[in-house]
């Protein structure tokens, strides 16, 4: 599964990378993601997440040939 | 499609400005943009035009750095857009960010709106700003005078709403 | 002092075109004031154009002709940003009327206000037009496509509040 | 007395003229104004009164040498 960070999420992991493992849904990726970088894990309870150009929720049942766009809050103010 | 090639962010060439679209790699014609703003059923035209800063809570800044998820950027642009039609009668609605670097004084984003009456171009024009600073996924990086930079600074109403979708906006206070 | 040479109307002469008092009598350099506008210190830059529409409540309009009593408009201009001023902390505050014939889709007023958030720019934006349009003492005469004209579409709030100094805002409503 | 009036009140007076008789306040001169011209009444209950640079009301003594400036609402909308 390919995975694309932005912005802060930068800091943590490379822009984009490959996950092996288990992930049926984004909850599960997330715990992958925090196996990888314990650092990230606040961040990324407050991020999104996006196949192509629609956003996700944890319902979605995630394909091996995806691409996950994890997207922090914006830039808001 | 490869992931590398679709899900470059707009930073990243020339090509992908889209300035059509809502995003603009290039310095944005806020100019050009008013010019084009003028209807003649439209009484009233408000523009915003998002600046550079030159400190962040005091610290100075050198500059900013824009990094969008243009796909989705583009298209929830054009959906604020459509929504703020569909909510106000308005004869334009248009908006554009920047992405890449942004200077001291320089303008990040612009949205221009014009309707009959003044009322409802302030409305949706502060409607449209306060959506695309909130929801589309833009982000900014303050490079600060002392050579460190940050990525933040973003959207914090989720530790409020508890929902990373759900957006307090200060002008439906 | 006479009151012939002191209390002609703007529209009478180039020299009264008083750009930097707040009303003018040449087409208002629009670009030019927004590009004025920029401070270091201000995230957000509002401008308001009031343009002149092609038709009045469904009559078609050939133009505009604005009248001003110029020195007491210019007082009251002066008066109204430096209250706005006073309310909001703004890097920019300033604002141009057109006096003379304006045409369909040009510009009649400009309003540009620059705060370090989008808020207060907004905010002081609105409070300024609304002050402008209702309280200093500039006219605007409809000339329709056929040929006649008309002195009016004024601020009418003294029907409601029964005191001809005390107007109703709707941006405070 | 002199007196200038503006946009719509041109429709009834000439711009700038002359008053005579006796006016002490502004409420003394819309009855002369009206005696000049009747179909001037309704738009002048809406006007303000300024000399020079400066509102008046009805408490302003007014003075044979002023100039009085009669100005009816502003544009609006």
């Amino acid at each position: 599964m390919k995975i694309h960070v932005y912005a802060g999420l930068k800091d943590y992991f490379e822009p984009e990378f490959e996950v092996e493992g288990e992930a049926r849904n984004t909850d599960e990726l997330k715990t992958l993601l925090v196996a990888i970088n314990g650092k990230a894990e606040a961040m990324l309870s407050s991020c999104r997440f996006a196949v192509e150009e629609g956003f996700i929720d944890n319902a979605y049942k995630l394909k091996s040939h995806d691409t996950i766009v994890i997207i922090p809050p914006s830039s808001g103010g | 499609m490869t992931p590398s090639s679709s899900f470059r962010p707009v930073v990243e060439g020339r090509e992908a400005a889209g300035v059509a679209r809502g995003l603009s790699a290039e310095p944005i014609d806020m100019a050009g943009m008013l010019a084009g703003a003028h209807h003649p059923g439209a009484g009233a035209v408000v523009l915003f035009s998002g600046e550079v800063r030159d400190n962040n809570r005091g610290r100075p800044v050198s500059f900013l750095e824009y990094e969008a998820y243009r796909p989705l950027a583009e298209k929830m642009i054009g959906e604020i857009l459509a929504e703020a039609k569909s909510r106000w009668v308005l004869q334009t609605a248009v908006a554009q960010h920047r992405t890449g670097i942004v200077a001291v004084g320089d303008t990040a984003v612009v949205v221009i709106t014009a309707s009959a009456h003044r009322g409802e171009a302030y409305a949706a024009n502060r409607y449209i700003i306060d959506r695309i600073k909130h929801e589309a996924p833009i982000w900014k990086c303050e490079h600060y005078a002392d050579g460190t930079h940050e990525w933040g600074n973003n959207c914090n109403c989720h530790a409020v709403t508890g929902d990373v979708s759900k957006h307090i906006y200060e002008s439906e206070g």
